[in-house]
Protein backbone atom coordinates (compact mmCIF):
# COMPACT_ATOMS: atom_id res chain seq x y z
CA UNK A 1 0.00 0.00 0.00
CA UNK A 2 0.82 3.27 -1.28
CA UNK A 3 1.61 5.89 2.06
CA UNK A 4 -0.43 8.62 2.01
CA UNK A 5 2.28 11.83 1.46
CA UNK A 6 1.52 14.44 3.87
CA UNK A 7 1.66 18.06 2.67
CA UNK A 8 4.20 19.42 4.96
CA UNK A 9 5.98 22.48 2.69
CA UNK A 10 3.65 25.59 2.66
CA UNK A 11 4.56 28.02 0.26
CA UNK A 12 5.06 31.46 2.11
CA UNK A 13 5.00 31.87 5.81
CA UNK A 14 2.76 29.51 8.06
CA UNK A 15 0.25 32.50 9.26
CA UNK A 16 -1.39 32.16 13.29
CA UNK A 17 -4.39 31.41 11.30
CA UNK A 18 -3.32 28.67 9.90
CA UNK A 19 -1.77 27.11 13.39
CA UNK A 20 -4.90 27.87 14.90
CA UNK A 21 -6.93 25.70 12.73
CA UNK A 22 -4.55 22.86 12.82
CA UNK A 23 -5.35 23.24 16.91
CA UNK A 24 -9.03 23.59 16.35
CA UNK A 25 -9.14 20.18 14.14
CA UNK A 26 -7.62 18.03 17.08
CA UNK A 27 -10.30 19.78 19.80
CA UNK A 28 -12.87 16.69 18.43
CA UNK A 29 -9.82 14.07 19.69
CA UNK A 30 -10.69 13.22 23.14
CA UNK A 31 -7.96 11.75 24.54
CA UNK A 32 -5.67 14.16 24.23
CA UNK A 33 -4.75 15.86 26.91
CA UNK A 34 -1.30 18.03 25.87
CA UNK A 35 -0.06 19.41 22.70
CA UNK A 36 3.18 20.87 22.37
CA UNK A 37 3.73 23.14 19.78
CA UNK A 38 7.14 24.79 18.35
CA UNK A 39 7.00 27.43 15.64
CA UNK A 40 10.83 28.77 14.27
CA UNK A 41 10.48 32.59 13.35
CA UNK A 42 12.86 34.27 11.24
CA UNK A 43 15.21 37.14 13.19
CA UNK A 44 16.13 40.09 11.98
CA UNK A 45 20.10 38.82 12.85
CA UNK A 46 22.38 41.24 12.30
CA UNK A 47 25.61 39.91 10.64
CA UNK A 48 28.79 42.89 10.35
CA UNK A 49 26.53 45.93 10.75
CA UNK A 50 23.62 44.63 7.90
CA UNK A 51 20.43 43.22 9.05
CA UNK A 52 18.57 39.78 8.02
CA UNK A 53 15.40 41.33 6.22
CA UNK A 54 13.97 37.41 5.36
CA UNK A 55 15.27 34.11 4.82
CA UNK A 56 14.45 32.67 1.30
CA UNK A 57 13.39 28.77 1.79
CA UNK A 58 14.04 26.07 -1.03
CA UNK A 59 14.31 22.19 -0.63
CA UNK A 60 15.04 18.70 -2.54
CA UNK A 61 11.76 17.97 -2.07
CA UNK A 62 11.95 14.35 -2.96
CA UNK A 63 14.32 13.50 -0.97
CA UNK A 64 12.65 16.04 2.12
CA UNK A 65 9.31 14.48 2.32
CA UNK A 66 11.29 10.61 2.09
CA UNK A 67 13.39 12.14 4.82
CA UNK A 68 9.98 13.70 7.02
CA UNK A 69 8.30 10.52 6.59
CA UNK A 70 11.54 8.72 8.50
CA UNK A 71 11.13 11.47 11.31
CA UNK A 72 7.39 10.47 11.43
CA UNK A 73 8.08 6.70 12.22
CA UNK A 74 10.72 7.42 14.64
CA UNK A 75 8.94 9.73 16.62
CA UNK A 76 5.64 7.41 16.90
CA UNK A 77 7.62 4.50 17.52
CA UNK A 78 10.08 6.51 20.12
CA UNK A 79 7.50 8.53 22.16
CA UNK A 80 3.67 7.59 23.15
CA UNK A 81 1.92 10.62 20.46
CA UNK A 82 -1.49 10.28 19.28
CA UNK A 83 -0.37 13.31 16.66
CA UNK A 84 2.20 14.93 15.09
CA UNK A 85 2.89 17.29 12.33
CA UNK A 86 5.46 19.07 10.47
CA UNK A 87 5.18 22.21 8.40
CA UNK A 88 7.92 24.19 6.75
CA UNK A 89 7.63 27.07 4.52
CA UNK A 90 9.33 27.54 1.04
CA UNK A 91 9.52 30.51 -0.70
CA UNK A 92 10.54 34.28 0.69
CA UNK A 93 9.85 34.64 4.49
CA UNK A 94 10.51 37.73 5.97
CA UNK A 95 12.09 38.76 9.49
CA UNK A 96 9.03 37.85 12.27
CA UNK A 97 7.54 35.43 9.93
CA UNK A 98 7.24 32.11 11.16
CA UNK A 99 8.57 29.56 8.89
CA UNK A 100 8.51 26.13 10.90
CA UNK A 101 5.78 24.59 12.80
CA UNK A 102 6.20 21.13 14.77
CA UNK A 103 2.90 20.10 17.00
CA UNK A 104 2.56 17.39 18.62
CA UNK A 105 0.22 15.33 21.12
CA UNK A 106 -0.43 13.05 23.36
CA UNK A 107 -3.00 11.42 26.28
CA UNK A 108 -0.62 12.93 28.53
CA UNK A 109 2.30 15.49 28.79
CA UNK A 110 5.47 14.11 29.94
CA UNK A 111 7.05 12.94 26.61
CA UNK A 112 5.49 16.16 24.53
CA UNK A 113 8.12 18.05 24.92
CA UNK A 114 11.46 15.99 24.57
CA UNK A 115 9.23 14.29 21.53
CA UNK A 116 9.14 18.29 20.16
CA UNK A 117 12.73 18.69 20.86
CA UNK A 118 13.96 15.71 18.87
CA UNK A 119 11.67 16.06 16.02
CA UNK A 120 12.74 19.43 15.53
CA UNK A 121 16.48 18.82 16.08
CA UNK A 122 16.20 15.79 13.51
CA UNK A 123 14.68 17.91 11.03
CA UNK A 124 17.10 20.72 11.14
CA UNK A 125 19.85 17.66 10.70
CA UNK A 126 18.20 15.59 8.07
CA UNK A 127 15.88 17.54 5.83
CA UNK A 128 17.34 18.90 2.92
CA UNK A 129 16.52 22.51 3.42
CA UNK A 130 18.35 25.48 1.96
CA UNK A 131 18.10 28.93 3.43
CA UNK A 132 19.28 32.26 1.57
CA UNK A 133 19.50 34.94 4.37
CA UNK A 134 18.59 37.82 2.29
CA UNK A 135 19.57 41.42 3.87
CA UNK A 136 18.24 44.84 4.03
CA UNK A 137 20.16 46.03 0.96
CA UNK A 138 19.84 42.74 -1.06
CA UNK A 139 22.89 41.17 -0.49
CA UNK A 140 22.90 37.50 0.51
CA UNK A 141 24.33 34.46 2.52
CA UNK A 142 23.95 31.06 2.67
CA UNK A 143 22.02 30.04 6.47
CA UNK A 144 23.70 27.08 7.92
CA UNK A 145 22.36 25.18 10.62
CA UNK A 146 24.63 25.45 14.27
CA UNK A 147 23.99 22.96 16.88
CA UNK B 1 8.26 23.48 -28.23
CA UNK B 2 11.05 24.14 -27.04
CA UNK B 3 10.60 22.13 -24.08
CA UNK B 4 9.66 19.21 -25.61
CA UNK B 5 12.64 18.81 -27.61
CA UNK B 6 14.65 19.28 -24.39
CA UNK B 7 13.12 16.33 -23.00
CA UNK B 8 13.73 14.52 -26.33
CA UNK B 9 17.40 15.31 -25.93
CA UNK B 10 17.44 14.11 -22.45
CA UNK B 11 15.96 10.48 -23.46
CA UNK B 12 18.88 10.59 -26.14
CA UNK B 13 21.45 11.56 -23.71
CA UNK B 14 20.49 8.40 -21.45
CA UNK B 15 20.56 6.28 -24.72
CA UNK B 16 24.06 7.76 -24.79
CA UNK B 17 25.35 7.23 -21.38
CA UNK B 18 24.66 10.35 -19.62
CA UNK B 19 23.68 10.84 -15.76
CA UNK B 20 21.57 13.50 -14.15
CA UNK B 21 22.95 15.54 -10.99
CA UNK B 22 20.90 17.71 -9.15
CA UNK B 23 22.19 20.46 -7.57
CA UNK B 24 20.65 22.79 -4.56
CA UNK B 25 21.38 25.64 -2.77
CA UNK B 26 24.71 27.67 -2.94
CA UNK B 27 26.40 24.72 -4.60
CA UNK B 28 23.23 25.41 -7.47
CA UNK B 29 24.85 29.02 -7.27
CA UNK B 30 28.49 28.02 -7.92
CA UNK B 31 27.29 25.64 -10.89
CA UNK B 32 24.87 27.88 -12.30
CA UNK B 33 22.15 25.34 -12.79
CA UNK B 34 19.95 23.07 -10.78
CA UNK B 35 20.64 19.91 -12.65
CA UNK B 36 22.67 19.00 -15.42
CA UNK B 37 23.40 15.62 -17.70
CA UNK B 38 27.10 14.57 -17.36
CA UNK B 39 28.75 12.25 -19.26
CA UNK B 40 28.87 9.08 -17.39
CA UNK B 41 32.34 8.32 -18.09
CA UNK B 42 32.59 5.46 -14.85
CA UNK B 43 29.91 2.94 -13.61
CA UNK B 44 31.79 4.35 -10.18
CA UNK B 45 30.09 7.05 -7.79
CA UNK B 46 33.73 8.13 -6.64
CA UNK B 47 34.57 9.00 -10.05
CA UNK B 48 31.26 11.02 -11.42
CA UNK B 49 31.85 13.22 -7.61
CA UNK B 50 35.67 13.53 -8.33
CA UNK B 51 34.55 14.67 -11.74
CA UNK B 52 32.12 16.99 -10.46
CA UNK B 53 34.10 18.15 -7.87
CA UNK B 54 36.65 18.94 -10.63
CA UNK B 55 34.90 20.66 -12.70
CA UNK B 56 33.39 23.09 -10.27
CA UNK B 57 36.28 23.39 -7.43
CA UNK B 58 33.83 22.59 -4.91
CA UNK B 59 36.74 21.39 -2.59
CA UNK B 60 35.95 24.11 -0.40
CA UNK B 61 32.86 24.07 0.14
CA UNK B 62 31.10 21.57 2.70
CA UNK B 63 28.94 19.33 0.98
CA UNK B 64 27.03 15.94 1.37
CA UNK B 65 25.81 13.55 -1.85
CA UNK B 66 22.46 11.94 -2.02
CA UNK B 67 22.08 8.90 -4.29
CA UNK B 68 18.49 8.10 -4.88
CA UNK B 69 17.17 10.13 -2.00
CA UNK B 70 20.05 8.91 0.42
CA UNK B 71 22.50 10.52 2.10
CA UNK B 72 25.93 8.48 1.08
CA UNK B 73 27.99 7.81 3.87
CA UNK B 74 31.03 6.88 1.90
CA UNK B 75 31.41 6.97 -1.29
CA UNK B 76 33.55 3.84 -1.90
CA UNK B 77 32.48 1.09 -3.63
CA UNK B 78 29.29 2.46 -5.17
CA UNK B 79 27.83 1.76 -8.66
CA UNK B 80 25.94 3.66 -10.27
CA UNK B 81 23.00 3.21 -12.68
CA UNK B 82 21.27 5.76 -15.47
CA UNK B 83 18.52 5.69 -13.95
CA UNK B 84 19.71 6.50 -10.59
CA UNK B 85 19.32 10.20 -8.95
CA UNK B 86 22.40 12.03 -7.69
CA UNK B 87 21.71 15.09 -6.04
CA UNK B 88 24.92 17.66 -4.39
CA UNK B 89 23.21 19.25 -1.04
CA UNK B 90 25.52 22.32 1.00
CA UNK B 91 24.52 21.97 4.52
CA UNK B 92 21.29 21.99 5.51
CA UNK B 93 19.33 25.31 7.07
CA UNK B 94 15.47 23.95 7.54
CA UNK B 95 13.83 25.04 10.67
CA UNK C 1 6.57 50.57 41.87
CA UNK C 2 3.44 48.41 41.73
CA UNK C 3 3.92 45.51 39.70
CA UNK C 4 1.69 45.32 36.65
CA UNK C 5 -1.00 42.01 37.62
CA UNK C 6 -0.93 40.23 33.79
CA UNK C 7 -4.39 38.97 33.45
CA UNK C 8 -4.15 35.15 33.39
CA UNK C 9 -6.86 33.48 34.34
CA UNK C 10 -9.69 33.59 31.37
CA UNK C 11 -13.39 32.50 31.97
CA UNK C 12 -14.11 29.19 30.03
CA UNK C 13 -12.19 27.52 27.58
CA UNK C 14 -9.20 29.01 25.76
CA UNK C 15 -9.68 29.81 22.11
CA UNK C 16 -7.73 28.88 18.99
CA UNK C 17 -8.02 32.25 18.17
CA UNK C 18 -6.80 33.45 21.10
CA UNK C 19 -3.67 31.23 20.76
CA UNK C 20 -3.17 33.13 17.60
CA UNK C 21 -3.50 36.01 18.60
CA UNK C 22 -1.14 35.76 21.07
CA UNK C 23 1.39 34.23 18.36
CA UNK C 24 0.81 37.04 16.00
CA UNK C 25 2.06 39.69 18.71
CA UNK C 26 4.94 37.95 18.80
CA UNK C 27 5.78 38.91 15.13
CA UNK C 28 6.63 42.15 15.64
CA UNK C 29 9.78 41.15 17.96
CA UNK C 30 12.66 40.83 15.30
CA UNK C 31 14.59 38.75 18.18
CA UNK C 32 12.83 35.83 18.90
CA UNK C 33 13.77 32.86 16.34
CA UNK C 34 11.64 30.35 18.40
CA UNK C 35 8.43 29.73 20.45
CA UNK C 36 7.42 27.10 22.47
CA UNK C 37 3.81 26.65 23.37
CA UNK C 38 1.79 23.77 25.87
CA UNK C 39 -1.55 23.51 25.75
CA UNK C 40 -3.63 21.83 28.18
CA UNK C 41 -6.91 19.79 27.00
CA UNK C 42 -9.52 18.27 28.75
CA UNK C 43 -9.57 14.42 28.22
CA UNK C 44 -13.15 12.30 28.10
CA UNK C 45 -11.60 9.92 30.46
CA UNK C 46 -12.93 6.79 31.69
CA UNK C 47 -13.20 6.45 35.46
CA UNK C 48 -15.46 3.23 36.19
CA UNK C 49 -17.46 3.21 33.03
CA UNK C 50 -18.27 6.72 33.35
CA UNK C 51 -16.85 9.65 30.84
CA UNK C 52 -15.34 12.91 32.14
CA UNK C 53 -17.82 15.61 30.01
CA UNK C 54 -16.47 19.15 31.23
CA UNK C 55 -13.17 20.10 34.12
CA UNK C 56 -14.83 23.39 35.95
CA UNK C 57 -12.22 24.95 37.39
CA UNK C 58 -11.81 27.70 40.43
CA UNK C 59 -8.97 28.99 41.93
CA UNK C 60 -7.79 31.05 45.10
CA UNK C 61 -7.35 33.88 42.84
CA UNK C 62 -5.07 36.06 45.44
CA UNK C 63 -2.73 33.18 46.05
CA UNK C 64 -2.99 31.79 42.67
CA UNK C 65 -1.43 35.38 40.80
CA UNK C 66 1.08 35.71 43.69
CA UNK C 67 1.96 32.50 42.54
CA UNK C 68 1.97 32.56 39.34
CA UNK C 69 4.74 36.09 39.07
CA UNK C 70 7.05 34.08 41.50
CA UNK C 71 6.73 31.52 38.64
CA UNK C 72 7.85 33.76 35.42
CA UNK C 73 10.27 35.27 37.99
CA UNK C 74 11.66 32.29 38.17
CA UNK C 75 11.62 31.22 34.49
CA UNK C 76 12.85 34.09 33.59
CA UNK C 77 16.08 33.97 36.44
CA UNK C 78 16.67 30.37 35.50
CA UNK C 79 16.25 30.76 31.31
CA UNK C 80 17.52 33.04 28.52
CA UNK C 81 13.75 34.02 27.48
CA UNK C 82 12.07 36.85 25.58
CA UNK C 83 8.71 36.31 26.36
CA UNK C 84 6.39 34.37 28.48
CA UNK C 85 2.91 34.20 29.15
CA UNK C 86 0.56 31.60 31.05
CA UNK C 87 -2.86 31.55 30.85
CA UNK C 88 -5.72 29.21 32.79
CA UNK C 89 -9.03 28.81 32.58
CA UNK C 90 -11.97 29.40 35.14
CA UNK C 91 -15.62 27.48 35.42
CA UNK C 92 -16.92 25.08 33.00
CA UNK C 93 -14.67 23.71 30.39
CA UNK C 94 -15.80 20.74 27.77
CA UNK C 95 -14.20 17.37 27.00
CA UNK C 96 -11.90 18.21 23.78
CA UNK C 97 -11.68 22.28 24.79
CA UNK C 98 -8.33 24.18 25.83
CA UNK C 99 -7.88 25.16 29.31
CA UNK C 100 -4.24 25.48 29.77
CA UNK C 101 -1.66 27.60 27.51
CA UNK C 102 1.93 28.31 28.38
CA UNK C 103 3.59 30.35 25.92
CA UNK C 104 7.30 30.51 25.74
CA UNK C 105 9.77 32.96 23.42
CA UNK C 106 13.50 33.28 23.02
CA UNK C 107 16.28 33.99 20.96
CA UNK C 108 17.01 30.23 20.24
CA UNK C 109 15.55 26.71 20.79
CA UNK C 110 17.67 25.59 23.11
CA UNK C 111 16.07 26.20 25.91
CA UNK C 112 12.19 26.65 25.54
CA UNK C 113 11.14 23.19 25.82
CA UNK C 114 12.95 22.71 28.98
CA UNK C 115 11.29 26.09 30.21
CA UNK C 116 8.22 25.50 29.41
CA UNK C 117 8.07 21.91 30.62
CA UNK C 118 9.27 23.80 34.10
CA UNK C 119 6.79 26.26 34.17
CA UNK C 120 3.73 23.79 33.12
CA UNK C 121 5.29 21.64 36.26
CA UNK C 122 5.31 24.47 38.54
CA UNK C 123 2.00 25.65 37.78
CA UNK C 124 0.39 22.30 38.46
CA UNK C 125 2.68 21.74 41.60
CA UNK C 126 1.74 25.51 43.27
CA UNK C 127 -0.78 27.38 42.31
CA UNK C 128 -3.78 27.15 43.89
CA UNK C 129 -6.14 25.90 41.33
CA UNK C 130 -8.82 23.20 41.52
CA UNK C 131 -11.06 21.16 39.47
CA UNK C 132 -14.17 19.09 39.71
CA UNK C 133 -14.28 16.33 37.13
CA UNK C 134 -17.93 16.27 35.69
CA UNK C 135 -19.33 13.14 34.10
CA UNK C 136 -21.67 12.61 31.49
CA UNK C 137 -24.95 11.64 34.24
CA UNK C 138 -23.55 14.89 36.25
CA UNK C 139 -22.29 13.07 38.75
CA UNK C 140 -18.42 14.41 39.78
CA UNK C 141 -15.26 13.62 41.63
CA UNK C 142 -12.17 15.68 42.22
CA UNK C 143 -9.23 16.10 39.96
CA UNK C 144 -5.74 15.64 41.65
CA UNK C 145 -2.54 16.41 39.72
CA UNK C 146 -0.46 13.29 39.50
CA UNK C 147 3.43 13.86 38.50
CA UNK D 1 -28.71 46.53 52.30
CA UNK D 2 -28.56 43.50 53.77
CA UNK D 3 -24.77 43.21 52.09
CA UNK D 4 -23.94 46.46 54.05
CA UNK D 5 -25.04 44.89 56.98
CA UNK D 6 -23.26 41.88 56.67
CA UNK D 7 -20.32 44.03 56.24
CA UNK D 8 -20.57 45.66 59.58
CA UNK D 9 -21.39 42.40 61.51
CA UNK D 10 -18.23 41.58 59.72
CA UNK D 11 -16.41 44.40 61.20
CA UNK D 12 -18.08 43.70 64.73
CA UNK D 13 -16.69 40.02 64.82
CA UNK D 14 -13.17 41.10 64.16
CA UNK D 15 -13.15 43.69 67.43
CA UNK D 16 -15.08 40.36 69.11
CA UNK D 17 -11.90 38.72 68.32
CA UNK D 18 -12.82 36.45 65.12
CA UNK D 19 -10.82 35.59 62.50
CA UNK D 20 -11.99 34.47 58.73
CA UNK D 21 -11.39 31.38 56.96
CA UNK D 22 -11.51 30.66 53.01
CA UNK D 23 -12.03 27.15 51.69
CA UNK D 24 -12.00 25.69 48.59
CA UNK D 25 -12.67 22.97 45.71
CA UNK D 26 -14.04 19.59 47.83
CA UNK D 27 -12.96 21.54 51.58
CA UNK D 28 -15.90 24.08 50.76
CA UNK D 29 -17.97 21.22 50.01
CA UNK D 30 -17.31 19.60 52.73
CA UNK D 31 -17.94 22.93 54.96
CA UNK D 32 -20.74 23.96 52.99
CA UNK D 33 -19.16 27.55 52.64
CA UNK D 34 -16.27 29.11 51.08
CA UNK D 35 -15.41 31.32 53.71
CA UNK D 36 -16.71 31.83 57.49
CA UNK D 37 -15.69 33.82 60.45
CA UNK D 38 -14.97 31.21 63.61
CA UNK D 39 -14.34 32.55 66.77
CA UNK D 40 -10.09 33.10 67.54
CA UNK D 41 -10.22 31.50 70.63
CA UNK D 42 -6.43 31.19 70.34
CA UNK D 43 -3.28 33.34 69.05
CA UNK D 44 -2.17 29.66 67.60
CA UNK D 45 -2.38 28.75 64.37
CA UNK D 46 -2.08 25.31 65.46
CA UNK D 47 -4.92 25.58 67.49
CA UNK D 48 -7.27 26.85 64.90
CA UNK D 49 -6.09 24.62 62.38
CA UNK D 50 -6.99 21.89 65.22
CA UNK D 51 -10.37 23.32 65.64
CA UNK D 52 -11.63 23.83 62.12
CA UNK D 53 -10.09 20.16 61.51
CA UNK D 54 -12.58 18.92 64.32
CA UNK D 55 -15.33 20.71 63.55
CA UNK D 56 -15.36 19.45 60.10
CA UNK D 57 -14.12 15.90 60.44
CA UNK D 58 -11.13 16.39 57.94
CA UNK D 59 -8.30 14.20 59.10
CA UNK D 60 -9.04 12.09 55.84
CA UNK D 61 -8.90 14.68 53.24
CA UNK D 62 -5.33 15.57 51.79
CA UNK D 63 -5.03 19.26 52.31
CA UNK D 64 -2.69 22.24 52.94
CA UNK D 65 -3.03 25.32 54.48
CA UNK D 66 -2.56 29.03 53.72
CA UNK D 67 -1.53 32.12 55.56
CA UNK D 68 -1.62 35.04 53.88
CA UNK D 69 -1.47 33.48 50.49
CA UNK D 70 1.61 31.48 51.69
CA UNK D 71 1.34 27.64 51.94
CA UNK D 72 2.32 26.47 55.72
CA UNK D 73 5.15 24.05 55.51
CA UNK D 74 4.69 23.71 59.31
CA UNK D 75 1.78 24.72 61.68
CA UNK D 76 3.99 24.74 64.85
CA UNK D 77 5.14 28.13 66.30
CA UNK D 78 3.04 30.63 64.04
CA UNK D 79 0.74 33.28 65.70
CA UNK D 80 -2.44 34.96 63.81
CA UNK D 81 -3.50 37.85 63.74
CA UNK D 82 -7.42 39.33 63.28
CA UNK D 83 -6.48 40.61 60.03
CA UNK D 84 -4.49 37.16 58.18
CA UNK D 85 -6.01 35.40 56.36
CA UNK D 86 -6.44 31.67 56.14
CA UNK D 87 -7.15 29.35 53.94
CA UNK D 88 -7.92 25.73 53.63
CA UNK D 89 -6.96 23.84 50.42
CA UNK D 90 -7.55 20.70 48.40
CA UNK D 91 -4.95 19.25 46.23
CA UNK D 92 -4.14 21.42 43.25
CA UNK D 93 -5.49 20.16 39.98
CA UNK D 94 -4.30 23.39 37.69
CA UNK D 95 -3.05 22.77 33.94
Amino acid sequence: MMKKKKNIFIEGAISPEFIAESIAKHQTKMNIGAHNIFLGQVRADEVEGKKVSAIEYTCYKAMAEEKLSEIRERAFEKYDLTCMHIYHSLGNIKAGEICFFVFVSSKRRKQVYVATEDIVNMVKTDVPIFGKEIFEDQDYQWKENTF
Amino acid sequence: MKKLKQVQLDDNQKKENMINIKYFGAIAEVTNCSSENIKKSSSSLNDIIQEIYSKYDLKHIPLKFALNQKIIETTEGIDVNINDEIAVLPPFAGG
